[in-house]
């Protein structure tokens, strides 16, 4: 059941371990390119793993490297860039498109401009996603409420929760935020503040960051009025949270949540009622900034041999290429990057059967990139989580939102300047 | 080793001097019999305890590579971190809490499954069963007890029309139930070990008191608990240490949240080295859990030994 | 105090078949009453029975003429000194003997006075901060003594109390605890296997064996005239001679060696003749040798001799005055037999006979 | 507390009948306590997952959920995995412990009471405080991902090494002397008069050792990276954070599943461990 | 096989004086050698360093005319019967004899044929595959015995190996075992602390106590000669009488209460006599009565009293033929003394006094 494709009786094939921290329909969608692939050349063997949560993943990356435990191929989330990068554990993707000639430009931009630094690719875009809110359409419906506007603001958003409460009669929960770093990101994104100095790292290497300022502390703020007033249900937070989030809204238990777009696949195939998606919401009175993609990119190991690095590279254009990110974004939800895969019949037919799943990249289209809505170039990314998802937990239990905020950034520019020291980052 | 011994003067075992003086002597078997636990000992245990000593006082890089020597800032700065300070409360809480519930509810199993009744073997079997609950088979029983929507918690709550607690994302109620999920899996164990103890009891102690007219109660204060108080303390301090070194349930159940309120030491540590790559840290965190335990097994030992009735 | 046993039974919940079945005796106010027999054969079992610490399976216990078959121990008004001591090891000696008496609220000073005078009679005193551990074996029976005593009871059973004794200490208590009981006027049911005890500390004694009383008598009437095959080799040391004999003719014709004239009119037929080994005077080296010695043992100041009758294999018991002048090989001729008793095919006593007011032999051994 | 009616009564009076109903409800209402966790993972383990998500105690039972749990999940080969790694450490750890406890109680040599010291103090030392050099030290090793990783550093234990020392000293001191009588040296006394007077000791050292091998959570999760070598523990945190359906009903019948073969091995280790063994040895 | 000690001593690691000093013996081939002693004066120690388990601190252990101080056990060919049987509990009875011969790698056969025949003398055949928790304390006992018979080693120890057994059994044995000796030939070195084993098993007898040997005689000369007060107060059941006596005029006056006539000439002073409980004759509610009955038992046919010296507090032990009609508070007169021994401030003999050859009174008991 460790999905190997039946090895053919010639020459043996190179074995090319691939480590992913994709879940659910997504990871046997995965498992399915795999076997697709290892059917399609007999030179190479993919031999998927999964490696836990993103955030594992990273450490198990770094550690491992230069041992034979090491994968060939991995895939790491777009946060972690910088570390793997300062890290020197993979070939960059450049290397490889040049020696290939792989044509690059059916690869869309704004992921391209991700994983690329000083105009070289470090890594392949893969999954690429948009962090929506999501509602259940029918339910709204049989309440009589109307659905929230595409672009909401905070408030648009209680209005819808209260009324779902109100009119359920307390039977289904209004909304949830996940207490998840990734969505604290999002709302200074989204209210045009940078995390990090140097322009969020693109600047250069980051020495400080403020959590606490007005965009961030006005999320917080909406989140807390919410969780005081019941309108918001606390799930938690890791993957415990997600599944039970998720386990909530299908049930027809739970109204509004937000999360990455990735869930669409899940949303979509186990849901009886109808999904409504909207845009990440922003705060009252002010223009969206726009969020960044999320997901992850492929990395290769340059501590494997040649053959092995080319046999990776194999897989990673196969994961790339059009119809595969077609069928990649009809099942789990993740924006197709290859452009070309627009016209693949099969998103067609998705995008006219279900307009909403569209949504997401509507929203990254409309979004007009800048520093602020680009990701952060930072290394420690995975604390800086861990950091923001306590002060997110300060403040669902009704802890003071600036306090949280300082100990958070206080502790977080701790670690930078030991980081930086340690790594010779900085002096 | 095949020498012979100079002559020894007198030793509670000489024996074995004068048996294998002609072969390999006492010395060289030692060699070979202790050899290669010593051998593991060193490398997994000595080595790592000075290593881990050696890397909290400097920086590492992102491969766990120390580079700047910072003295004890590492210490500083983790003892003067609030966060740091509120996982050592959380950790102290749970020890407690944990080692006392686990030895009184021991105790009570114990005493209750020392009638002679019929079929008490049977629920002396089941008694001990937690013993083979592995951590991560607990985890998953108890997530789904504590789960907010199906779990067996929040549907007895809602049946009785009481508020449903959060039992996983409240910090308190989390707390609690880390600490639950903890004493029913040392549950079998501890069970096991005040059991045999009782059992060991002479019978005739409690004839004894029988015939004065002493009561069960009484018996159990006054004879049971004196009769197997080394054994008690060998619980307390075994529970103790192994509450420190919770993880598993954690782990799996609450990842030291809500607001840090279940990250106990061993799972920082975790956290610090292998997910935020921070491995000096990780180290210094590691040698203070040492000596916090270190502290705690010898308070125990200067304040319960000394009531301990061998 | 008396106590009364009317067919008492017992059987364990474990097994099929009675320990003791059918147990009748009756302890009299003050007398020291011993229960005796071979390991196993359920002495401690009526003892506990007693004490009420197991049921009674069938059968009427009475406890000063009040049926005390369901009675909780604490009522029975008693005290025990257990086989096994039953000290706790944690309480020091002073603290072991005030234990029960603190349950029973007594007054401190009380309790303070009555362990003293406990321990002073046992000789403790100075050793009354010790822990059990730190005493030697007869220092901790004495303890457990020392517990019976200081409870007030009038009524004490006693398991085996110095069965873990080296022989002299032993000899010393058994005399000790005489004295004891005779002072305090207590009522006292002990129970043991050595021969011994029961007789030199009884007033009555009861045989047990095969869950049954073999025979209930003083000690001297047990020596003199055992109720059968038993309870004569269970008491005397060394071991009565039990041999085959055939009568006739107003003689027993003892394994075809030697002739034992009885005047008592038996049956003809085959018996079984119980000879203590005190009991025969044999010549040495004479010419009508039935016997050969085969061991030879001299004691101070008598001689245990074996030796094996020759017309059959069996061997003989024979204790000596030290005078004769005997060695190992020596042929020997058993000429007179004092006393003797027969025995019936089922090993009950027939009767006892020879003359005993004639006795010239030595004195049996039988501590 | 002990009870003395431990024996067949003809005639309960009805206190006593009383009394015995009182006991029993309370030992049912502890054993239903201790044993309600198991009750509802194996019972929710033959439900469909729909039915649990509805928050329903009932419904059709099945063995599906175990079907799933086998064709689906490596669950087969988590089992397989902790077995070997589970195997080999305890007849490590028994080997190595009995040598050094043998060496502790029955070999002079300069420098034992030090080195016993040395060890007790280990036992203070939790492993958990040291992973980060032994995670080094595995890695420079060319450890990480094997079975060697989960079973090298716990080959042998300072509590394994004291466990048995306490069980030697128990054997008889006649009993050595009299082996040295007839002429045996340490090899011979080790292995056929202290092992087997000591397999209670043994018996239990390798139930513990077993089972704390097959509860290794942090280091296999720490060290290996593919469900070839993954142990159970890890394997099914791996299975619970994959699902992101909450397929209730599968997650409790793999962790029903893995909860089999350790019971048993505490049973059979518990029906072993039978008291007087070794009576008769000497008085 | 002959054994020789000169000037043994032995100080254990951990204490600063010896356990023994200057211990000189001889054990002749073919020899029945009892050690004997109170508790904890170093039998066992004497035994183990001729067995070689524990060293000699200094002096010379010659084996067969060879120095073996440093001899590894195994090369002394001797077998060991412990005091605590040491069996293996794991192995059955026949593995437990069979286990030393297998590990000197004997033939199968030999060793098969050598075990059954121990196993046949002890009479333990049918228990070959028992193992030892359900054998019975005297069938242990005789499975360590046949283990020592087994091996082919014609010197053997054996430390106390009667001491847990019931009396009737200990008497059984010990005959059984004098007869195993003579018949294999043995030398046997044997620990008690029991008099009467070594009285009855011994050809010769060493007395050890306080780290010394008091005495190494014949069993008949330690009981008609003892060397010293501890020698006799040791040997015979109930003790021998100690008591103060005062020289003067031919006589010695014990306690004030009695004379006794001696014809040896003594210095006039203060002296200790030491009267056996047997050898004393009394005549009861005399008129000229010196001591009064505390306590009497009957055993069969011999009474044991306790009495008290009127004039000082002094207990008599006595032992007195049946006839003799008395009971407690009875006043008797001690009237004649017919043997006696006297000893110096120092406890050492100085004369055996009193006319032997007229001994009236009744045999003392020692068993
Ligand atoms: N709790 C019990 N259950 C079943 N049988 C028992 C129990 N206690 C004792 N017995 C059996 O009852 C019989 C009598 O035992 P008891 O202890 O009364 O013997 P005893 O005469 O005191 O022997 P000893 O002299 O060895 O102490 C024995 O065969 C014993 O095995
Ligand atoms: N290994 C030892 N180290 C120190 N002292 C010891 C040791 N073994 C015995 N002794 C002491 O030496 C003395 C003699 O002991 P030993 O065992 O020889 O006595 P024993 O005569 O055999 O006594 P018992 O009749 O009780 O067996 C005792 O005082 C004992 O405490
Ligand atoms: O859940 P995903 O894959 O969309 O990723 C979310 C974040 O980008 C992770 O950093
Ligand atoms: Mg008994
Ligand atoms: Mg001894």
């Amino acid at each position: 059941a460790i999905g190997h494709a039946s090895a053919t009786a010639t020459a043996p094939r190179e074995k090319i371990v691939f480590w992913h921290e994709m879940t659910g329909p997504a990871a046997d969608q995965l498992k399915k390119f795999a076997t697709q692939f290892n059917a399609s050349q007999k030179k190479y063997q993919i031999v998927p793993e999964f490696e836990g949560t993103y955030n594992e993943a990273v450490q198990k990356i770094l550690q491992t490297h230069g041992t034979s435990a090491s994968p060939a191929i991995f895939q790491s989330m777009d946060v972690s860039t910088s570390e793997l990068y300062h890290a020197k554990v993979a070939t960059p993707m450049q290397h490889f498109i040049d020696k290939d000639h792989y044509n690059m430009n059916q690869i869309a931009a704004v992921p391209r401009a991700f994983y690329s630094q000083g105009g070289k690719q470090i890594s392949m875009p893969f999954n690429t996603s948009q962090p929506v809110l999501y509602y259940n359409a029918s339910l709204l419906k049989r309440l009589g409420i109307k659905a929230p506007a595409k672009d909401p603001s905070y408030s648009d958003i209680t209005a819808v929760a209260k009324q779902i409460q109100a009119k359920s009669k307390g039977k289904v929960n209004g909304m949830t935020v996940e207490e998840y770093g990734w969505l604290f990101e999002q709302f200074m994104a989204n209210s045009n503040e940078h995390m990090a100095n140097n322009e969020n790292g693109r600047q250069g290497v980051p020495t400080a960051v403020n959590f606490d300022q007005p965009g961030a502390k006005k999320a917080m703020q909406w989140i807390q009025t919410n969780v005081k007033n019941k309108d918001i249900i606390n799930f938690g937070s890791g993957s415990t949270a997600e599944t039970n989030e998720m386990a909530a809204f299908l049930a027809g238990k739970l109204g509004i949540f937000m999360q990455s777009s990735a869930d669409i696949g899940n949303l979509t195939s186990g849901m009886k009622d109808k999904l409504g998606i909207c845009y990440f919401p922003h705060a009252d009175g002010q223009k969206a900034n726009g969020v960044s993609i999320g997901g992850a990119s492929l990395w290769i190991g340059n501590d494997k041999s040649k053959s092995v690095q080319q046999g990776a590279w194999e897989f990673a254009k196969f994961l790339v290429n059009a119809k595969n990110q077609a069928i990649w974004e009809k099942i789990t939800g993740y924006m197709a990057i290859n452009k070309q895969a627009a016209k693949e019949p099969i998103l067609k037919n998705l995008f006219a059967k279900q307009p909403m799943v569209a949504v997401p990249g509507e929203q990254l289209a409309r979004t007009k990139p800048n520093t602020a809505n680009s990701g952060i170039f930072m290394e420690d990314v995975v604390q800086e989580r861990t950091l923001t998802q306590t002060a997110m937990q300060q403040v669902y239990n009704n802890g003071n939102i600036g306090k949280a905020l300082k100990t958070a950034t206080d502790s977080m520019n701790a670690a930078i300047k030991n980081n930086n020291k340690a790594s010779g980052l900085t002096k | 080793m095949l020498q012979r011994l100079p002559k020894q003067v007198d030793n509670s075992l000489p024996s074995l001097n004068l048996a294998a003086k002609y072969k390999l002597t006492d010395s060289g078997y030692a060699i070979v019999f202790l050899g290669p636990t010593l051998m593991l000992l060193v490398a997994f245990v000595f080595y790592p305890m000075l290593k881990t000593l050696y890397m909290s006082f400097f920086l590492t890089n992102d491969f766990g590579k120390t580079t700047a020597f910072v003295g004890l800032s590492n210490y500083v700065s983790l003892i003067t971190s609030s966060s740091y300070l509120s996982s050592l409360g959380a950790t102290l809480v749970f020890v407690l809490a944990v080692s006392i519930l686990t030895v009184v509810l021991g105790v009570a199993l114990a005493v209750t499954a020392n009638q002679e009744l019929k079929g008490i073997r049977l629920f002396r079997t089941l008694f001990s069963a937690t013993m083979g609950v592995s951590v991560s088979v607990a985890a998953i029983f108890w997530l789904f007890a504590f789960n907010p929507s199906v779990g067996v918690f929040a549907q007895l709550s809602q049946a009785l029309h009481l508020p449903v607690v959060n039992w996983l994302t409240d910090p308190k109620s989390a707390m609690v139930a880390i600490i639950i999920s903890t004493v029913w899996m040392n549950l079998g164990f501890t069970f096991l070990i005040i059991f045999g103890a009782l059992q060991s009891v002479p019978k005739s102690l409690y004839e004894a008191a029988d015939i004065v007219g002493i009561s069960k109660l009484t018996q159990l204060f006054k004879v049971t608990i004196p009769m197997i108080s080394g054994t008690l303390f060998f619980v307390m301090i075994v529970t103790l240490i192994e509450a420190f070194k919770s993880f598993g349930l954690i782990d799996m159940m609450t990842e030291g949240g809500p607001d840090n309120a279940t990250n106990l030491l061993v799972y920082r540590i975790y956290q610090d080295a292998f997910i935020n790559g921070n491995f000096a840290q990780g180290s210094t965190e590691s040698i203070l859990l040492t000596i916090i335990i270190a502290i705690f097994t010898l308070i125990q030992f200067k304040f319960l030994g000394k009531r301990v009735h061998y | 105090m008396a106590i009364e046993l009317h067919d008492v039974t017992k059987t364990y919940a474990d097994s099929d078949y009675p320990v003791l079945s059918d147990i009748n005796m009756t302890v009299n106010d003050g007398e020291f009453f011993v229960i005796v027999g071979p390991s196993g054969c359920g002495k401690s079992t009526l003892l506990r029975m007693i004490a009420g610490l197991i049921s009674i399976s069938s059968g009427k216990l009475i406890i000063n003429d009040q049926l005390a078959n369901e009675m909780p121990p604490k009522d029975r008004k008693l005290s025990m000194v257990f086989q096994s001591y039953a000290l706790y090891p944690f309480m020091s000696v002073f603290e072991n003997v005030a234990f029960g008496l603190k349950s029973r609220k007594i007054d401190k000073q009380e309790i303070n006075n009555r362990v003293k005078e406990a321990l002073s009679l046992v000789d403790l005193q100075t050793l009354a901060d010790r822990k059990p551990r730190s005493l030697s074996g007869g220092q901790r029976q004495r303890v457990a003594l020392a517990r019976a005593i200081a409870s007030d009871a009038s009524f004490c059973l006693m398991d085996e109390p110095l069965s873990n004794l080296d022989a002299q200490l032993r000899a010393k208590m058994r005399m000790e605890l005489k004295v004891l009981q005779r002072k305090l006027g207590l009522t006292v049911i002990y129970v043991t296997h050595d021969q011994v005890e029961a007789m030199t500390m009884a007033d009555c004694v009861l045989v047990l064996q095969n869950h049954k009383v073999q025979q209930l008598d003083t000690p001297l009437n047990i020596y003199q005239h055992p109720k059968n095959e038993f309870v004569a080799s269970f008491f005397g040391t060394p071991q009565i001679n039990l041999l085959g004999a055939d009568y006739g003719h107003h003689e027993l014709v003892v394994n075809g060696s030697f002739r034992v004239p009885i005047a008592y009119p038996l049956k003809s037929g085959q018996y079984t003749i119980g000879i203590r080994p005190n009991e025969v005077e044999v010549t040495v080296n004479d010419r009508n040798a039935n016997a050969r010695v085969t061991e030879v043992s001299y004691l101070g100041n008598e001689t245990v001799i074996l030796a094996d009758l020759l017309e059959s294999a069996d061997e003989l018991r024979l204790v000596l005055r030290n005078q004769i002048d005997v060695k190992n090989a020596d042929f020997i001729n058993v000429k007179t037999v004092n006393q003797f008793f027969v025995f019936d095919q089922n090993g009950g006593l027939i009767t006892t006979a020879g003359a005993k007011e004639e006795v010239t032999a030595d004195a049996a051994t039988i501590a | 507390m002990q009870l003395v009616t431990n024996d067949h009564v003809s005639k309960p009076s009805s206190a006593r009948r009383l009394k015995k109903i009182g006991q029993y409800a309370f030992l049912i209402v502890l054993m239903l306590i201790v044993v309600s966790p198991f009750l509802l993972g194996f019972w929710t383990s033959f439900l469909p997952t729909s039915q649990i998500s509805k928050g329903a105690l009932w419904g059709k039972l099945s063995l599906a959920n175990y079907w799933a749990a086998f064709t689906t999940t490596p669950i087969l080969r988590y089992l397989f995995n902790s077995i070997v790694i589970a195997s080999l450490t305890t007849v490590a750890q028994v080997v190595f412990c009995s040598m050094s406890a043998y060496a502790f109680v029955f070999l002079k040599f300069k420098g034992r009471k030090f080195l016993f010291y040395a060890f007790l103090a280990t036992m203070m030392l939790p492993f958990e405080a040291e992973v980060i050099p032994n995670f080094m030290t595995v890695k420079s090793m060319g450890l990480l991902n094997h079975f060697a990783v989960m079973v090298v550093p716990f080959m042998a234990t300072a509590f394994g090494t004291f466990m048995l020392r306490q069980s030697f000293l128990q054997i008889p001191k006649e009993l050595k002397e009299a082996a040295d009588i007839e002429g045996l040296n340490h090899w011979q006394f080790y292995y056929r008069i202290t092992l087997p007077y000591s397999r209670i000791s043994i018996v239990t050292l390798a139930a513990y050792s077993f089972l704390t091998s097959w509860n290794q959570y942090l280091w296999p999760m720490l060290t290996t990276f593919s469900d070839n070598f993954r142990p159970v523990q890890d394997g099914l945190r791996q299975l619970q954070s994959s699902e992101t359906f909450n397929n209730w009903g599968m997650i409790q019948a793999s962790a029903c599943i893995v909860v089999i073969p350790t019971l048993i091995v505490l049973f059979i280790g518990q029906h072993y461990f039978k008291a007087g063994l070794n009576e008769g040895s000497v008085k």
